[in-house]
């Protein structure tokens, strides 16, 4: 029972031994590198639970008011430009594909396919957060930004508002002011969303300039492939709130 | 060893997949902004989710590589929905049977 | 209790284990080893535990006589609320896992450490940074919300740190979710050969339960926080009832985790039970089977019934009534094991160590709160019981006579494997009687407040509520005795007990079989597990060929 | 007992004559309350004189002095389902009753009195129809059925009177309701019940149970002012409520006459039951509760009225039957600012 603490070298099983793992890469507790990397990949994707949980609150809270409040909803819903949500859609998942092409490049080991994806990737996510920003700050100039600011003028006198929407059916002063509600969701959903944006981007850089050393596509891609885990969720939060906050009935 | 199957091959998962997926979800794109100027009545958000839905599961079944993984992994996914649903779902009734009365 | 296969002189203590590998505090702070971090966690959560016993101590005291006369209102309420968000948050939450699970779940399943040492580490950071926030809102000045963050109260109508301590929850909850994420992972990819699902010990059943109630359930009560704080700082409406908001909702995202959060408290105690009265039974616990899936059945069924605490709050009566039948069914496995744990009793060699003594406590007092969860559960006396000491007294048995009960006995169990060392066994004997005596008296009488209709939460009350109120406070001072004792003679037998040995209580799970204190890589090789777990058939078979191969 | 000073010992013997065990039986809904409570005592008690025997006999025929070498058995599915359906049975029986009792608490009967509670932080406001307001009391007769409809104008509160074994939440935005009987004259506490800030343990009161002779004095001797209905008619017509609801042919809004208790088509498509929920909902939020036929003009009077005015607009409206009784309206507001000073009416309280 006392033996020597010194951890003796984890002997790789037999039949893992086409794997033979670089032993700086394989952590003293895993036994192979197969089980190192499924634990990551597994424990990523309980993260990403989390992540669904998260949201999760935002989209109860969002399936209430609007079923209370739909025609609040419909109406703040068209202040949205489809075109800027649109193309954000198209970058985000345009974003995710070449995402997914850098998880392919690092396990077929091309330095430079990876690094080229990850840099689009960058730009697109950059170019998201771009057009978000300019929606966002569109909504400060019209006052749409819950809180002491916010202001129904829009909805309640449409056609005296700048704005060349048509669409938008004056509403009850008592009924336009449910509108905060929908931009505090919106506000607060997209606002997550773009927060995961944020940190995923600044992991990205970090990943790029590894990548650009050689890392990853030496047979080591377990980070990529659990940061693409990451990034394709952010992608498909997108693609939830992207119909429910920009396309709400909007044939009217 | 267990009952479920908790470990996969590695899978790599080619570009032309990734592409028409890719090219999918595109698609999907155009067809909900569509649909969404497209009179259904009450099926208008129930397509829009439906498309979503059909999006998010392509991109978690090929780009997340669930659909080349293990029954653990495609278990644990399933279960984050699940809960998901527990909570919109029983939520939901609260909010739905407050109106069916008096109490 | 020492090991018959061990002669006595050979107890010494081992030359090398995980204390003397690396020495400094640096080499703490920055360990990736599993059995320090828990260390780091036990201590921190003992602090903690003081300080919020301080704050219940503080609020027995005021209830001492019916007038608001040993503080402020204001006062008394910051000190609930503090009590309420410390001993939830940094003492229930991460007691037993964080500490015992962080410990021995490797151990216990032939690992070298968790699947995410790293994580492990940052997890404890997370709590410490939690903390910190719940201390500068304390010093601060406070915060008087209750635990619960009611809405609107704590977004319009407080003026106190509401923010920070949303923070320090959010932060908490954060070291919680990556400490469910691990164990999960831990428990599904790293588990020796041969150490199959129904070979686990039971521990490790309940703490994976209990993880999956982490990680799904806590990021609903981050994001609950986040619009608080959100609405706090911003007025974006989504609870304020005058701008259209619901704030039955925040009721709803907050109750979703917190309801589950009280399996996360229980299950991993409930896990310790198990291994205990197997252990001085000598016997494999009755029907494992029942018990490993009562314990993910109370998690998954733990989903379904937050809104129970909302029957009285405007919940739709129609949904109150399937909340309180879905409740009702949640509370069988928690009979079950229960009476599983009675029936291993049965033709069992029962000693009465100290661990014992605590689960029997366990038992009674958890019983006792399981069955009053009943009379809350059932909707017609809900009405008149909740919002009660009646529901203070309820979580009070769960809460604190089970889960406590089940640290505590957790951590006399496994003592000896933590330190190497033996606590003195009279002492330890006497603290479980006394907790055991005092706990009854502190929150027995609570039980005939509440139904007498004393309200919780109240810093004064009507004068013919005293004389129960005085004995619970008497209750109390006994039971503050009983938690100090342990922490002196555990502090004590950490330099002068006598050297405990590997295997001290004769016990089967892998922790025992290796060198206590252990060892940093924990087993010299990965054992091949050959046996179900709890099988004392073959823990004496080892025993003989071990004293052959000696002699 | 020598030793004790005879001072002392008085005063704890009066002491422990004045503590309570058991709370006042004082409603028709205690005694079925109790019975639940009993059954479930009973239940708990015998669960855990089950699980004490079963530790304590085998702690002591299985001690290891007793009992050296354990007997190992695997469990048995036998006995562990019984163990798992007697107490789903019991469990199930008591939902069902709990769920029995609930619905008692709950439904009103038809022919209850109302009185409406407001709770603000930190008091409870009572609001009579005949006008008697009350802060931190409710005076009620014995032997008739009392319906509560609480709201409450800032945080959740909660309305807990543990003698009638009831209690119910004061939400912001929303009526909710609760009855009793009372059965026993006296004096009985209540509590706020949902901690609601700083001075929770101070939103107390008193619920004083009447003969009915005693509460038709008491009514009398504390009549403040107009009544509800003549407080929410004056109301009416400060906020000319009746330029639109004039129950004319041409108007612009629907006539009132009726319309409490009647089936609503809304221009929704909807049909909705009108009750006191409904009518303040469609004040604060009329463009959401507009009676089909007609325009969504109707403004917002979300922070003009205070929750008293609105209860006392939903009395008047409770009281129009028909639609010369709306056209009355202006003609007796006229009068009543005559007969009296507003000032002591509570209800008409109109926020800037």
């Amino acid at each position: 029972m006392d033996s020597p603490v010194i951890p003796t070298p984890p002997t790789p099983a037999v039949e893992q031994a086409a794997h033979a793992a670089h032993p700086a890469h394989l952590r003293h507790h895993f036994e192979t590198v197969e089980q190192q990397k499924e634990a990551a990949s597994f424990g990523m994707w309980l993260f990403l639970l989390t992540e669904i949980m998260f949201f999760g609150g935002m989209f109860a809270a969002y399936l209430i008011y609007r079923n209370w409040y739909f025609a609040a909803f419909a109406d703040a819903s068209k202040t949205l430009s489809i075109w800027l949500g649109g193309i954000n859609t198209l970058v985000l998942i345009t974003s995710s594909f070449t995402m997914a092409m850098g998880v392919w490049c690092a396990e077929t080991r091309r330095r430079r396919g990876l690094v080229l994806s990850l840099a689009l990737t960058i730009l697109l996510g950059i170019s998201f957060l771009g057009i978000k920003y300019n929606e966002y700050s569109e909504k400060f100039e019209k006052h749409h930004v819950p809180g002491a600011s916010f202001s129904v003028e829009t909805f309640v006198n449409p056609t005296a508002d700048e704005m060349k929407n048509e669409k938008i059916v004056a509403l009850a002063p008592d009924l336009a002011a449910k509108t905060e509600i929908y931009f505090s969701l919106y506000f607060a959903m997209t606002g997550m969303h773009a927060l995961h944006m944020v940190i995923g981007i600044g992991i990205l850089t970090v990943l790029l300039i590894k990548a650009w050393g050689g890392a990853y596509t030496n047979g080591h891609m377990t980070t990529i492939e659990n940061f693409g885990l990451y990034w394709h969720f952010v992608d498909i939060v997108w693609i939830f709130l992207f119909p429910l906050l920009y396309l709400i009935s909007r044939h009217v | 060893m267990t009952t479920i199957d908790e470990h996969h091959e590695h899978h790599i998962v080619s570009p032309k997949v990734y592409a028409v997926i890719f090219g999918i979800l595109l698609l999907g794109t155009a067809l909900t902004v569509w649909a969404a100027f497209t009179e259904m009545g009450w099926l208008n958000p129930v397509v829009a989710i439906a498309i979503a839905c059909v999006k998010a599961t392509l991109v978690i079944l090929y780009f997340m590589h669930i659909r080349y993984s293990s029954t653990l992994m495609k278990l644990t996914v399933c279960a984050g929905f699940f809960t998901f649903m527990i909570l919109i779902g029983m939520v939901m009734t609260d909010y739905i049977s407050r109106a069916w009365g008096l109490w | 209790m020492s090991s018959a296969a061990t002669p006595e002189q050979e107890l010494t203590l081992p030359k090398r284990n995980f204390y003397n590998t690396e020495y400094g505090l640096l080499s703490w702070l920055l360990t990736g080893d599993h059995k320090r971090i828990a260390m780091l966690y036990l201590f921190s959560i003992t602090f903690f535990f003081f300080v919020g016993g301080a704050m219940a101590g503080l609020i027995r005291l005021e209830l001492l006589t019916p007038l608001p006369d040993l503080m402020a209102s204001d006062t008394y309420n910051k000190v609930f609320t503090l009590h309420g968000i410390v001993m939830i948050f940094l003492f229930l939450v991460p007691s037993v896992p964080a500490t015992l699970g962080n410990f021995l779940i490797p151990i216990m399943i032939g690992a070298k450490d968790l699947a995410f040492p790293k994580i492990n580490l940052l997890s404890w950071y997370l709590y410490i940074a939690g903390a910190s926030c719940f201390v500068i809102s304390m010093v601060n000045g406070g915060v008087d919300t209750g635990w619960t963050f009611t809405t609107p109260l704590s977004t319009h109508y407080v003026n106190t740190n509401v923010l920070t301590t949303g923070i320090g929850v959010f932060i908490a909850g954060f070291s919680s979710v990556f400490t469910g994420l691990n164990f999960i992972v831990t428990i599904h990819r790293m588990r020796a050969p041969g150490m199959t699902w129904f070979r686990l010990p039971l521990f490790v059943w309940a703490n994976y339960a209990a993880s999956i109630l982490m990680v799904l359930g806590t990021p609903v009560l981050a994001i609950a926080i986040v619009l608080v704080a959100l609405e706090r700082a911003f007025g974006i409406g989504v609870f304020d009832p005058t701008k259209g908001g619901d704030p039955l909702l925040f009721q709803h995202l907050f109750w979703f985790y917190s309801h589950p959060a009280v399996y996360i408290m229980i299950l991993p105690g409930m896990g310790v039970i198990s291994e205990v009265i197997s252990t001085f039974s000598r016997k494999r616990v009755f029907g494992y089977a029942a018990v490993a899936f009562s314990s993910v059945a109370i998690a998954v069924f733990g989903f379904f019934v937050w809104a129970h605490h909302m029957y009285i709050m405007g919940l739709s009566n129609y949904s109150a009534l399937v909340f309180s039948l879905l409740t009702m069914l949640v509370a069988v496995p928690s009979a079950i094991k229960i009476f599983n744990w009675s029936a291993t009793l049965y033709k069992g060699s029962i000693s009465f160590d100290t661990p014992m003594l605590y689960a029997f406590g366990f038992i009674g007092l958890f019983t006792i709160g399981g069955l009053t969860g009943v009379f809350l559960g059932s909707l017609g006396t809900d009405i008149h019981l909740t919002e009660t000491y009646f529901i203070v007294a309820h979580f009070h048995f769960v809460m604190v006579g089970g889960m406590l009960m089940a640290f505590l006995a957790g951590i006399h169990f496994w003592w000896p494997k933590m330190t190497g060392r033996m606590y003195p066994e009279g002492l330890s004997k006497v603290a479980a009687v006394i907790t055991f005596v005092g706990f009854i008296f502190t929150f027995f009488p609570q039980f005939i407040l509440g139904y007498l209709g004393m309200p919780r939460r109240y810093h004064a009350y009507p004068p013919e509520f005293q004389v129960l109120n005085v004995l619970s406070t008497a209750g109390a001072t006994v039971l503050g005795i009983g938690y100090l004792i342990p922490i002196l003679y555990l502090a004590w037998s950490v330099k002068y007990g006598k050297v405990a040995g590997s295997n001290p209580w004769n016990a089967t799970g892998l922790e025992w079989q290796i060198q206590s204190p252990p060892l940093t890589e924990n087993f010299t090789e990965i054992p091949e597990v050959d046996h179900e777990a709890y099988d004392y058939e073959w823990l004496e078979h080892k025993n003989r060929q071990e004293v052959k191969s000696i002699g | 007992m020598s030793h004790i000073s005879p001072v002392l010992w008085q005063f704890l013997e009066k002491w422990l004559a004045n503590s309570s065990l058991f709370p006042a039986e004082a409603s028709t809904i205690a005694p079925y309350t109790d019975a639940l409570y009993f059954f479930l005592i009973l239940i708990s008690l015998i669960g855990l004189v089950i699980v004490a025997l079963l530790v304590g006999t085998f702690s002591v025929l299985y001690n290891k002095r007793r009992h050296p070498v354990a007997v190992q058995i695997e469990g048995s599915t036998l006995l562990e389902a019984t163990w798992t359906i007697i107490p789903l049975g019991l469990f199930l029986i008591a939902f069902v009753w709990g769920a029995l009792l609930y619905f008692r608490i709950y439904n009103p009967p038809p022919n209850a009195m109302n009185i409406y509670i407001v709770g603000k932080q930190w008091m409870w406001k009572a609001e009579h129809p005949g006008g008697q307001h009350e802060i931190n009391a409710l005076h009620i007769p014995i032997g008739r059925p009392i319906q509560l409809t609480l709201i409450s104008q800032d945080v959740f509160h909660s309305f807990s009177i543990p003698a009638f074994r009831v209690k119910r939440e004061a939400i912001p935005g929303r009526y909710t309701t609760v009855w009793f009987q009372a059965t026993k004259v006296g004096s009985y506490h209540l509590f706020c019940t949902q901690y609601c800030g700083t001075a929770h343990s101070a939103m107390i009161g008193e619920i004083i149970v009447q003969t009915p002779e005693d509460y038709q004095a008491w009514l009398a001797s504390s009549v403040s002012g107009a009544s509800l209905a003549q407080n929410g008619e004056r109301l009416f017509a400060t906020l000319s409520c009746n330029a639109c609801h004039n129950a004319n042919p041409d108007s612009r809004g629907p006539s009132l006459a009726n319309v409490y208790g009647s089936k609503l088509q809304l221009v929704t498509g909807g049909s909705v039951q009108v009750d006191d929920g409904y009518l303040r909902d469609a004040i604060l939020n009329p463009s959401m509760h507009v009676t089909a036929g007609y325009a969504p003009i109707m403004p917002t009077y979300q922070g003009q009225i205070s929750e008293e005015g609105i209860i006392s607009l939903v009395e008047y409206i409770k009281t129009l039957d028909s639609n010369y009784r709306v056209q009355q309206t202006l003609n007796t507001t006229e009068i009543q600012n005559q007969k009296q000073a507003p000032a002591t009416a509570p209800g008409t309280t109109v926020k800037p």
